[in-house]
């Protein structure tokens, strides 16, 4: 059976830095899989690499039957694949409405009132809707990570890619949240998650890849990942020494 | 043998136009700066060439130990007045302040000297030649080609030999961690921009003895710097030289084959390498 | 919380005030013709073929980031086109201005095809090498009199309208009515979809590219279709003339270098500025005339100043200051009932 | 207690209209190793960039050895003896090994650190000097950073999260190295992921969240839970 999204052996350098190394797995349709490892591991790249805004050096990336691995960005996204950034990347001088209309009417194919009216629920979902009329530059850090959510969301993709969205946040914020994410993989959305802070991510992801050096060194069930010597060692410097 | 000759004058044609490109390729290595005036500062060069030898009496040649070090001081108090408040992600403030910058020199020099087209007076060098295996070439456009050589073997020297040149190459490469080497930027784009238009200064003057020259050709000039960087490829002195060349060359075979082809000649070369190679000829490997 | 108490809306009162009175505007300077004088229409006729212009250069550059200084190239092109279709093709002027826009999308393609791989400033310096490659290619055609040009014969001048007067109104609408045309086009597009996602390109490109915009066809078609209008333009322009040589055509002052002021004094990438910013220049120019030379520098001092200084121009100015738009294409999601909110 | 080293005096922080430090107070004594820990987006490395001026500040923000330099320029700054080892170490592509070393020393301050100091404690970057530093390994790369902020003989170092992206061996060696390099009279402030290894090498440390000082201490005596407390808010 083909898998939903395949990453076949895609290696990724710049220079002397490898940012990928021969890094393959499947993910199935409507799965949740979650992403950890420590900074600089390569995890974002891997994103870019997916979504088009890298180039791989070697490897195939293979979406919904089809090799998508020259496509550009605008085109795997056209596909469905939507994603949020680490470092977020506003439309500053728009307000936030007018960035969710980007998404519902570019990416997600809606039009009109139809849009304007999913916008708002997305907004209202991600809890931004308050600030549905301040220009997108003006945002707290974590306005701006819920930003990300809600154009990804407005997207309405197949496949929806998060990256680090729960740090910072309350707990009742990030309770909200998982249950947000909760809600769109239960309506059959594939979900790829990097996430620095692993309850969260436990609470919703249905596996785990941990990614070190641009390469894969575990992958499987959620809890005995994280209960391998291996993760405790590279990713909970803490919990491996105490 | 016509037809070595020509390609010998465009030859040397082109040292010209690397001397015009060689202050804009600078500029853009260094700050990222594109230069619209650039075309006009030369012409600015010209005049001041011209100022110095009918007051002074100075041979052109002679003119440059003042031109020189007063254009690289115009460009050293450009830079850091003006320019430097242009410099950021934004491409726009560039453009437009030299933009205006161009028209404010252009019609300064319609206002000082008048549309009328002016020449400097080079004595016997304009006229004398040498031959050699029955070609005739002229001293000037020999010593012009050899300017240009000098130039950027000059720049190149100071480029990758120097504190100042790996200056530039550190504010280039990352201009906020240079500042934590203790280089202040706005300084080391100035001393970029005084070098850029000291270099300008030679190229004024190289046009001024070569031909007739008016306040309003700026743009004609910057447009021939400009296709001799991207032909040579970006970032690339000696692939600046070599851009010129194949712009003089292009020129002169134009010119051979209709007098009103020469410039149509060089653009059309310069349009069709930009079809088949975009980075140039000779784009500068980096990792 | 509930979603049907909030609406989106993209008026506000300003805006429909700003309508009306657009409206009655337009309404006066179409009846100019019974009001002003010969040498006003000229004046104004000018002016808008200027405003037409600089709108079109503004959504280049102010929206599609694509910083022209060779829009000369289809100003010439389009008065060269008017001149060769209507002395060689027997058209009548008003088909040949609009088949001059054709052409003009047309040449635009291989073009933008070439240019277009060339980045910011280089981009900038390749669309005036072009324009050059269409003034010294124009000045070989000797059929359209070479390098000294040519003139309109009065036969074809006289097909516009018969009294001079007639066509001296004829022209002045024109004039007015690619104006608003242009505006009202400008407007419509950065209102419809792709205009959003024009802005969006504005703002961030890789945000954009990764929400499925394609930045390249986006900022090609931009270019097309600019470049298409300027033809037509280049083309009235000419018209009113009566004259074309390749050096008046190709003028990269005439064409983009006041265009430039223009938009970067009124403000750029908004709809408003270059209106605003061609009622100064205007204003400058009809003052400043008999300085000659110095009108210039004193207009690129102008612009420096306002480029460093205030960089959004005078309309950013005015908008930071009263929040309004007399276009309006922001979204504002309102409360419904304001009574529910406290 | 005796004046210290570094001291800073409410310093906020913005870019554009976000705030990512509120009144953040720290001090710093002379011959201190300093943590500073906290999640990702906490404001670790904005604190980096405003004590060496690459944010700009309020002069009286930010004060050093009896002199106020928030407002100075970065290089002026780095003139009076503050050197940082930037996160992701941003050496010159286009300056080999040793022309980026050579331009940490351009400012020209006495001390112990030159070209052939720097070769003793990091011998393979000798063998590779003449190299483009982009051809070099991400542990090398690192060794180069952080050889370049020695040249410059500091007072004051700042490191910011040295081991991002690094081998776990790498790591080690360079954490081997550090007590070497932080010598007799050098002050040090380390921005670090890995907390176990930030406390190991410190003496102090301040824990920040979302821009704010959440938790500060001694090393050696803070407990586990305390600290996971301070880094994500609510534990």
């Amino acid at each position: 059976m083909a898998a939903f999204l395949q990453l076949d052996q895609v290696s990724k350098a710049f220079g002397a830095v490898t940012v990928a190394d021969a890094l393959s797995f499947d993910v199935p349709s409507g799965e949740a899989l979650g992403v950890i490892g420590p900074n600089g591991a390569g995890k974002t790249s891997m994103f870019n690499l997916i979504t088009g805004t890298l180039s791989p050096t070697s490897g195939r990336i293979l979406f919904d039957g089809q090799d998508v691995t020259r496509s550009s960005a605008a085109k795997r996204c056209r596909a469905g694949m939507a994603r949020s950034f680490q470092v977020p990347q506003p439309f500053s001088g728009m307000t936030v409405f007018e960035n969710a209309m980007i998404a519902a009417t570019q990416a997600g194919g809606m039009h009109g009132r139809t849009a304007e009216q999913f916008c708002l629920e997305v907004l209202d979902q991600t809890e931004l809707l308050d600030r549905a009329n301040t220009l997108a530059g003006g945002l707290t850090l974590l306005g701006r990570k819920r930003l990300e959510l809600t154009r990804a969301l407005c997207a309405r993709p197949k496949l929806l890619m998060l990256d680090e969205i729960a740090g910072g946040l309350t707990d009742a914020e990030c309770g909200a949240l998982i249950q947000t994410i909760r809600d769109i993989h239960a309506r059959g959305v594939t979900i790829i998650w990097i996430e620095h802070v692993v309850h969260a991510l436990l609470a919703v992801v249905d596996r785990l890849i941990v990614i070190d050096f641009g390469r894969k060194i575990a992958e499987g069930a959620p809890r005995a990942i994280m209960e391998s010597p291996e993760v405790q060692e590279i990713y909970l410097g803490i919990e491996a020494d105490a | 043998m016509e037809w070595v000759n020509v390609v010998v004058q465009g030859t040397l044609l082109g040292g010209l136009y690397a001397l015009f490109a060689a202050g804009l390729s600078l500029i853009f290595g260094v700050m990222r700066l594109v230069n619209i005036a650039h075309g006009d500062l030369i012409v600015l060069g010209a005049y001041l060439g011209l100022s110095v030898t009918t007051v002074l009496g100075l041979h052109p040649l002679l003119a440059l130990i003042l031109v020189v070090p007063v254009m690289a001081g115009f460009g050293y108090v450009l830079q850091r007045g003006i320019l430097n408040q242009t410099l950021g992600k934004d491409i726009l403030p560039p453009l437009l302040v030299t933009f205006g910058l161009s028209v404010i020199i252009q019609n300064t020099l319609l206002e000082t000297y008048s549309a009328d087209p002016q020449k400097m007076n080079a004595g016997a060098l304009e006229t004398a030649s040498v031959s050699a295996g029955g070609l005739s070439v002229g001293l000037l456009p020999l010593l012009t080609f050899g300017t240009a050589i000098a130039v950027i073997a000059t720049l190149q020297w100071i480029f990758y030999r120097t504190a100042l040149g790996r200056a530039f190459r550190a504010t280039s490469d990352n201009p906020e961690i240079a500042q934590l080497m203790g280089l202040n930027r706005r300084h080391i784009f100035g001393l970029a921009m005084a070098l850029a238009l000291g270099v300008t200064a030679i190229a004024g003057i190289m046009l001024g003895i070569r031909t007739s020259f008016d306040p309003s050709i700026g743009g004609g000039r910057l447009i021939f710097g400009f296709e001799a960087v991207i032909i040579g490829g970006l970032g690339n002195l000696w692939g600046t030289l070599a851009g010129g060349v194949i712009l003089g060359v292009a020129q002169t075979i134009g010119a051979k084959i209709d007098p009103g082809w020469q410039l149509l000649a060089g653009h059309l070369a310069f349009l069709i390498i930009l079809a088949l190679r975009p980075n140039g000829l000779f784009p500068r490997i980096d990792g | 919380m509930n979603l049907s108490d909030y609406h989106v809306t993209r008026t506000s009162p300003a805006a429909r005030v700003a309508a009306l009175l657009g409206a009655l505007i337009l309404i006066v300077l179409i009846a100019a013709p019974w009001w002003a004088g010969r040498a006003d229409m000229r004046l104004m006729g000018e002016l808008f073929l200027y405003l037409a212009l600089a709108s079109l250069w503004n959504l280049m550059a102010g929206y599609a980031g694509l910083v022209s200084v060779g829009q000369q190239a289809y100003v010439g092109f389009g008065g060269y086109m008017l001149f060769a279709l209507t002395i060689f093709g027997g058209l009548h002027p008003l088909g040949a201005i609009a088949l001059a826009g054709a052409l003009g999308a047309l040449i635009a393609v291989p073009v933008a095809l070439l240019i277009f791989r060339l980045r910011g400033a280089y981009f900038a310096i390749g669309t005036w090498v072009i324009a050059e490659v269409f003034r010294l290619s124009f000045a070989q055609v000797s059929a359209l009199g070479g390098g000294s040009g040519s003139s309109l014969p009065v036969g074809i001048v006289r097909s516009l309208a018969a009294s001079r007067s007639g066509r001296e109104h004829l022209s002045y609408w024109l004039a007015l009515g690619s104006a608003v045309l242009v505006i009202a086009a400008v407007y419509l597009f950065l209102r419809s979809r792709n205009g959003l996602a024009l802005t969006a390109i504005r703002d961030n490109e890789l945000a954009a590219g990764s929400l499925g915009i394609d930045i390249w066809r986006t900022k090609f078609i931009v270019y097309v279709v600019t470049a298409a209008l300027t033809a037509m333009i280049g083309a009235l322009i000419f018209l009113q003339k009566l004259r074309i040589s390749p050096d008046a055509a190709f003028s990269v002052n005439d064409w983009t270098a006041f265009v430039i002021f223009i938009v970067v004094i009124g403000g750029i990438g908004t709809i408003e500025g270059p209106i605003i910013g061609t009622l100064i220049f205007f204003l400058l120019r009809e003052t400043l005339a008999d300085l000659g030379t110095i009108y210039l520098i004193v207009l690129g001092t102008v612009a420096i100043v306002i480029m460093l200084k205030a960089p959004t121009g005078l309309w950013g100015l005015i908008r930071s200051r009263f929040d309004i738009e007399l276009f309006p294409l922001r979204f504002r999601v309102k409360p419904s009932s304001p009574s529910t909110k406290g | 207690m005796p004046d210290p080293l570094l001291s800073l005096c409410g310093l906020d922080a913005f870019y554009g209209d976000f705030q990512a430090l509120y009144g953040v107070d720290l001090q710093v004594a002379q011959g201190e190793v300093l943590a500073i820990i906290g999640a990702n987006g906490a404001g670790k490395t904005t604190l980096m960039r405003s004590i060496s001026s690459l944010t700009r500040n309020r002069a009286e923000m930010v004060r050093y050895r009896g002199e106020n330099i928030g407002a100075l320029r970065a290089d002026e700054v780095a003139a009076r003896g503050i050197a940082l080892v930037p996160e992701g170490r941003q050496l010159f592509p286009s300056l080999s090994v040793e022309e980026n070393l050579i331009i940490g020393g351009q400012i020209g301050r006495k001390g112990p650190w030159s070209l052939p100091a720097i070769y003793t404690l990091f011998p393979i970057l000798q063998e590779r000097r003449h190299q483009q530093s982009t051809s070099l390994s991400g542990g090398q790369q690192q060794m180069v950073a952080i050889g370049r902020a020695l040249m410059a003989n500091p007072n004051l170092i700042l490191f910011d999260e040295i081991s991002l992206g690094l081998a776990p061996i790498i790591i080690k060696d360079i954490y081997a190295a550090l007590p070497g390099i932080i010598g007799e009279g050098m002050s040090a402030l380390i921005v670090e992921q890995d907390i176990t290894k930030a406390l190991a090498v410190s003496s102090r440390f301040y824990c920040l969240q979302e821009g704010r000082v959440s938790l500060e201490g001694a090393s050696a005596t803070v407990a586990r839970e305390e600290i996971s407390r301070a880094y994500f808010g609510v534990a």
